[in-house]
């Protein structure tokens, strides 16, 4: 299993029957084909839709209907349209249960940084500024490092998303959760060990007594 | 009370430097036809609002490749590099507004709010400048509204009143642009009598729309 | 002519074609009755519509359709139904031409009072006050004075429902402009002397050399 | 995933002392059956946020009868002298709120923001003891958001995931009440398979609604 299939596929085990969820672009969009069986949930795209689901069959595009990114989707029975002042009126509103977003770095404050590197790559903020303040769970799926480099640190140094702390942080290596004390190791991957968490990790990390392995299938 | 107007004599009412929101969420729902006859009649120095500048040589984009923009004011431009390196040379001011913000900012502008209390980007580079308050204890944003000389909205439907519908994810920010521009110019893929569309199905009202411009042929 | 019919009269030569209009209930709603001809309004009801018309005939009445009196009403082809919050966002919004109401008293400023006397009727200000400060233009139509006691007066000692000047007064005696500089009497009725409308004012008139009769049929 | 429930079992998960907005505007477009049930019931105690109390043995009438509010907060009571009765005795407090300003303040509930800056009131008695900011040389008032403990809606016609049709002016506050309660009981007058309701015409997306209450019989 690869590395992000083996984190979309732990993202989804956090998703709870008749959530409402919105997936950010890239690697978050893959938790859909994870979800476990018997668990419904609804998926917004923040461009204005609730029940968005893939494209069933090639040809049966429409150039009405595409999520976030641009490409085209299919709805499913019971799907609703809105415009953009409502779609973020159920994000800023709380009544958005899970958010899944990528991350650039994460810190021990569980501050995310996810949406511009100075100077480099300045893409504007999106919808995930509203999205990681306003969701009831926030879950960054993120790569562990960059290049060799951590990505979950002391201190943020790329401009925060929010100053909120955000609910989850899974990795190809860990699950880490964001609390009032700290970063607390809740999960390793198959074959990872805690040590090796650590060492590919430059913020603190609590480590409770028993650290049990991602249980994934 | 036909609004039906010649799209070159619409878009020939709009000067060198005005301010525009277009419609769309990456060139979905955008005006398409409205913003080739801006680049045909060689419009400049406009300021738009609009989310994101599509990509390159796509709807906004194309206002973008014949240098027609001196300011944007939008939430994502990432998949544009043309803008991005326009932006990088100096040539277009760009302000970058987190969407659900962008979405509620223009509903102010339409509705006659003085402003928009948000969470949304507190205590990040958002809101560098910005005044906030405190309200029960939560500290908000104080965000400007927004409003435009010409808001250029594109429908699904409209009957000759300027009555729209919307369909599905090219909705996104039509609604709300059409409420906050001093004149709004709207273009439908069909227009249909007065009376055809059913009032419960009326998102924007004729009553605010000044021209209408028909498909072409 | 009653004096009702008289007022309402003379207030509908103050519409234009187009306007978008919000007549109070009583005698406001009389003014839909005397459009000029030729002149074609769009009628909003603030409990949701545009495009308001009388009940055609009896035995068509829908549960789900009345004035924001509680009346039963009609609709017009091209009218569009919204909720509470559109329906003011188009009255804050600056988007509503006019608006009539009645007034328990306006003063020197053009400040009117019309929703509550304390300790003997306190009804509730309704939408009342959101159309005052809202609608681009104001008027009041009332009759001059109530049991002898002018209305018209130096300064409002009910509260007020804005601090906004209306546009226009118009009772059974005369039409008065409220401006910067104080109210000036505009016009007066068939049979009506300017002494007379002094005498029946308690504010200061400012009365210019030639003061024409009411053009009314 | 049906949100059916039985009109009894939903209305008894209202506790005595609770906050309800109830949707309706003179009684068009309110949740009959609820309101009956809640008298039924014996309910206590209750905080009302509504436009109005309808007319004396109408609809929210009738839990003023029985005795069963302590605190409104309404724009209107003027046609239930019983409302204002018990206001007079001391049995009911009531906030008075205009019209435009109550259904921004929900809609702020709802959608997460901070309050409402409106210029409606500014300088009326309906600014006494609230904070004021300055944008742009302009005042407005900071009004604060309103939520509920449950939201008890009406609508024209429901599918069993529980998202909404409206119609006319049965709208009114009936879809901002919805995003703005904790736990959203809905009233219909058919409920349709779904997938009936196209997405463009869904008003409130069913996974804000918790339950939803068929016709009897």
């Amino acid at each position: 299993m690869d590395e992000k299939t083996l984190i979309a596929k732990r993202v989804a085990l956090e998703l709870v029957d008749g959530n409402l969820v919105n997936l950010g672009i890239g690697l978050p969009t893959m938790v859909a084909t994870f979800l476990p069986a018997g668990i419904k949930v609804f998926f917004q795209s923040e461009n204005g839709l609730i029940g968005l689901q893939p494209l069933p069959e090639p040809g049966t595009a429409s150039e009405s209907l595409t999520d976030a990114g641009g490409s085209p989707v299919s709805f499913i029975p019971g799907a609703a349209a809105f415009d953009s002042v409502a779609s973020f009126g159920f994000i800023r509103g709380g009544h958005l249960d899970v958010t899944v977003l990528g991350g650039l770095q994460v810190d021990e404050g569980g501050q995310l940084a996810n949406w511009m590197v100075p100077g480099k790559m300045v893409p504007g903020m999106g919808g995930a500024m509203d999205l990681v303040t306003g969701a009831k769970k926030v879950i960054v799926a993120m790569t562990h490092t960059a290049k060799g480099a951590p990505k979950i640190l002391k201190k943020c140094d790329l401009p925060l998303t929010s100053v909120r702390r955000v609910s989850l942080i899974v990795t190809e290596m860990a699950v880490i959760e964001p609390t009032a004390e700290g970063l607390v190791l809740r999960e390793t991957a198959p074959g990872v060990t805690v040590a090796e968490v650590v060492a590919a990790t430059q913020a603190t990390l609590i480590i409770p007594d028993h650290v049990p392995e991602m249980a994934i299938a | 009370m036909s609004k039906v107007t010649a799209l070159a004599d619409a878009v020939a009412k709009i000067p060198d430097g005005a301010t525009l929101m277009i419609g769309g969420f990456m060139g979905v729902g955008s005006p398409h036809r409205v913003i080739d006859e801006l680049v045909r009649q060689g419009k400049r120095d406009l300021t738009i609002i609009a989310n994101d500048t599509a990509r390159k040589g796509v709807d906004i984009g194309k206002l973008i490749d014949a240098g027609a923009v001196k300011r944007l004011v939008a939430s994502h431009i990432g998949l544009n590099p043309e803008t991005q390196k326009q932006m990088i040379a100096g040539q277009i001011a760009v302000e970058l507004v987190p969407q659900g913000t962008l979405a509620e900012r223009i509903r102010a502008g339409g509705t006659g709010l003085g402003g928009v209390l948000t969470a949304t980007g507190v205590g990040t580079v958002v809101a560098d400048g910005k005044p906030t308050v405190e309200i029960d204890g939560a500290t908000f944003l104080v965000e400007k509204p927004l409003k435009a000389d010409f808001a250029l909205i594109a429908a699904w439907r409209a009957d000759y009143y300027g009555n729209l519908q919307y369909q599905l994810t090219a909705r996104n920010f039509n609604p709300a642009m059409a409420m906050a521009g001093a004149t709004v110019i709207a273009e439908a893929h069909e227009i249909v009598p007065v009376g055809m569309i059913p009032p419960d199905s009326v998102e924007t009202v004729g009553v605010i729309v000044d021209f209408l411009v028909a498909r072409e042929g």
